[in-house]
């Protein structure tokens, strides 16, 4: 966050999610972009981050020259403990999200519905990989937040009024981070909280395939 | 990256606890049982407590204090024989006691902290245990429903712990220790041995801090811990 | 049992009833009685002893002045380990048990029926202390027997027709040590396998409140 | 007392396994996956057989010979995403998938090592997992009975062991390993190093050795154990 250089619309998403993560939470970062928020985080921050193949305390990234071969996250990438780390089962792994003690987690996502309906596991014919421990993290962290591009690659909006494929939670986003801004998932609908810079409200409402929130007061920048 | 400091007194951690509380407390007879915890609950005096322990300790130890001192509404457990006082309190009404199968009543505790509902089994059956439970059936067979077990608290014993909360256990000290530390929505740990973050191997540590809510250190080990001599 | 006076009748049963440990076997020795058969198992026979507080490999039990306050058996006594000992949770101990990992066991009895049925957790009125583990112990284990005096206090018979007391399992039990005889629980109901030294194939029909089968063929003692 | 001794080789471990029988795999990737009792099981050729593993490993490693070499009929997984081949086998027809919440898989297989017949739970509720699931009703709400898994088999790759069969897992090799070792009727484990009776303290043992079969030393780790460059 103390680049020199003007962050691109990814970087800035990374690491407007990363202040997500406050002191004293346990937290997942799915596979992909979500990961990424690790390097924002201020090294003094008291976080515990859980890798659902059973790790608590994950720390640095190691190369491959330095990695341990018995060490790795839930997406393969070999990691390093810290004081304090611990190693487990994935029943206890999976206890632990399902009984309450994840505070957030921060997921991908195909689809994210204005109920907060979430899609993100599998595109029926093309994609069908399994689940793996999505559908738990979805539905039983106490605090899910999507981080994802606000359109696909074909630029039609992610953030929909229904979701077409297959659920992965019912009602569980609270809040998503995107390239264009920051939107909570409220009773009412999608509400806008934030806007990238140089991004306008305008811009937003047309990349949003449901109806937008606007607040009547100033819209923070990110 | 750094983890969350847990570290509190047992005078404060015991605090917490309300009226009305429904308490986890490890330990199978002397070993694991936080007698630090349990002295503190009965000088605080918090009222009208439902206990699940595996049994009641002996008379004069551990879970018989607050029984005696009349804190305990209902006892869930599976053996009160070495506790005379206990089954007195029983018999004359003055506690409620359910009794549940050892086993079962370990996985009704696991399985609260694993954020299930139940473990169906066919433990009990045609036995008095099994009356008035829910049954399923599956595969032509009539199982028994065991709803999951979850507390308020959790008062747990270990031997050695970090500040944010990783726990061991000694030799048969272990016991519900681990189970019950997954199952509360408050976790206190006594703690013998209280080292810095890294001074537990993260492969040596049995109840992972992300279940733990506050760890305490105990500054003497009372006799309540000591060898009891029959 | 190379002791050089005879032995009485209960240590005789006890040492009857440890040749039921056979090598390889994972084996539950209930409170009170049955632990003895510890002191008449020989030195290098492969066995594991469990107990169900959560450990596996007993060793010695130790007197008070050299005893470890954090390690005891299910009964309260102080044990010790032997190299290859474990000490796992009160989940993972009756895991075994009812996973069918567990052997043998061998418990006392209030009655045993002769269709297997065994009562020894509760006498309404008198003593409900709760079954512990015995309910899970007689149900699961591969193998049931009991070890028990042939009659009460008052001399009236503990195998019987139908028990008359809460049961603790259903057509469990496979073979019963006494201090008169052993006998097996056949389909056809009790069934005398060796008398104790000294006493009468009548003695021991007498002292049994249930028809008991006895075979044509010599009947071995112990 | 002594305990008793079941050490044996790779190959006479991985003969006693029959065609069509039911496999447990332990590992999450690499970490964990018992690959050279994998290659062993190609190697003898054991046909039918359905797995029980958390992923499909990658093309060209662990169980995915086994799928390319036409073994397996069935696999029961939670995310076959890393493994092009086993996709298109499924996608073929070529095998049989059945998908799993990641977390509901690793209790089912704890169910079953506990002897326990089922858990219930709302997880996988208003998704298609839920589909032709058995419901149960409880308080009122509609819960999944989640039938417990046990195998025939269960090939585990563990840290260090006795002869006597206790194991310790290696940081985040123990994944699915210790949840399997209870749940096979017959356990299989590949050990790094082995060492002799008393050389794991009791307090070290995460699996106890009462709850496996064989114990098969690894004289190498092959390539197939090492970092993967990506």
């Amino acid at each position: 966050m103390s680049d020199a250089k003007p962050l691109d619309a990814r970087a800035r998403m990374i690491a407007r999610a990363a202040r997500e993560l406050t002191a004293g939470m346990v937290v997942n970062l799915g596979i992909g972009l979500p990961t990424k928020v690790i390097n924002h985080l201020p090294a003094d921050l008291p976080v515990c981050l859980h890798t659902e193949n059973g790790m608590t305390g994950i720390g640095a990234t190691l190369p491959y020259e330095r990695a341990d071969r018995n060490l790795i996250d839930a997406g393969g990438a070999y990691v390093s403990p810290i004081p304090g780390s611990a190693y487990f089962d994935s029943a206890v792994s999976f206890a632990l999200v399902r009984s309450g003690r994840l505070d957030l987690t921060m997921l991908g996502a195909f689809e994210v519905a204005q109920n907060g309906d979430l899609a993100n596991w599998k595109i029926p014919g093309k994609f069908s990989p399994g689940a793996g421990g999505a559908i738990e993290l979805a539905q039983k962290a106490r605090r899910v937040v999507v981080m994802t591009t606000h359109t696909d690659r074909h630029g039609n909006p992610k953030l929909l009024q229904q979701c077409t494929l297959p659920l992965t939670a019912q009602r569980r986003v609270a809040r998503i981070f995107t390239d264009l801004a920051v939107i909570d998932v409220t009773a009412h609908g999608f509400e806008l909280c934030e806007l990238a810079t140089g991004v306008t409200v305008q811009e937003v409402t047309e990349a949003t395939g449901a109806p937008l929130i606007v607040p009547d007061t100033d819209i923070p920048t990110f | 990256m750094s983890l969350p400091d847990k570290t509190t007194t047992i005078e404060a951690a015991v605090a917490r606890i309300p009226d009305g509380a429904t308490i986890m407390v490890g330990g199978f007879g002397v070993p694991g049982t936080p007698f630090t915890l349990i002295r503190e609950l009965v000088r605080q005096g918090q009222k009208d407590l439902t206990l699940i322990k595996n049994d009641a300790n002996e008379t004069g130890m551990g879970i018989d204090l607050l029984i005696a001192n009349g804190q305990v509404k209902t006892l869930i457990s599976t053996h009160i024989g070495l506790n005379a006082n206990a089954i007195s309190a029983l018999n004359s009404g003055r506690i409620r006691v359910e009794f549940c199968a050892q086993g079962i009543l370990a996985e009704r505790i696991r399985a609260g902290g694993a954020g299930l509902a139940a473990i169906v089994t066919d433990i009990g059956l045609g036995t008095e245990l099994a009356e008035g439970k829910q049954v399923v059936e599956m595969n032509g067979k009539r199982l028994l429903v065991e709803n999951a077990l979850r507390a308020d608290v959790a008062l747990i014993h270990a031997d050695r712990a970090d500040p944010f909360g990783n726990l061991t256990y000694a030799a048969t000290a272990r016991n519900f220790n681990p189970l019950m530390a997954m199952a509360a929505k408050m976790v206190i740990a006594e703690v013998e041995t209280l080292g810095p973050l890294g001074s537990l191997s993260p492969e040596a540590v049995e109840t992972p801090g992300a279940f733990v809510d506050h760890v305490a250190e105990l500054f003497e080990i009372s006799e309540d811990y000591g060898i009891v001599r029959r």
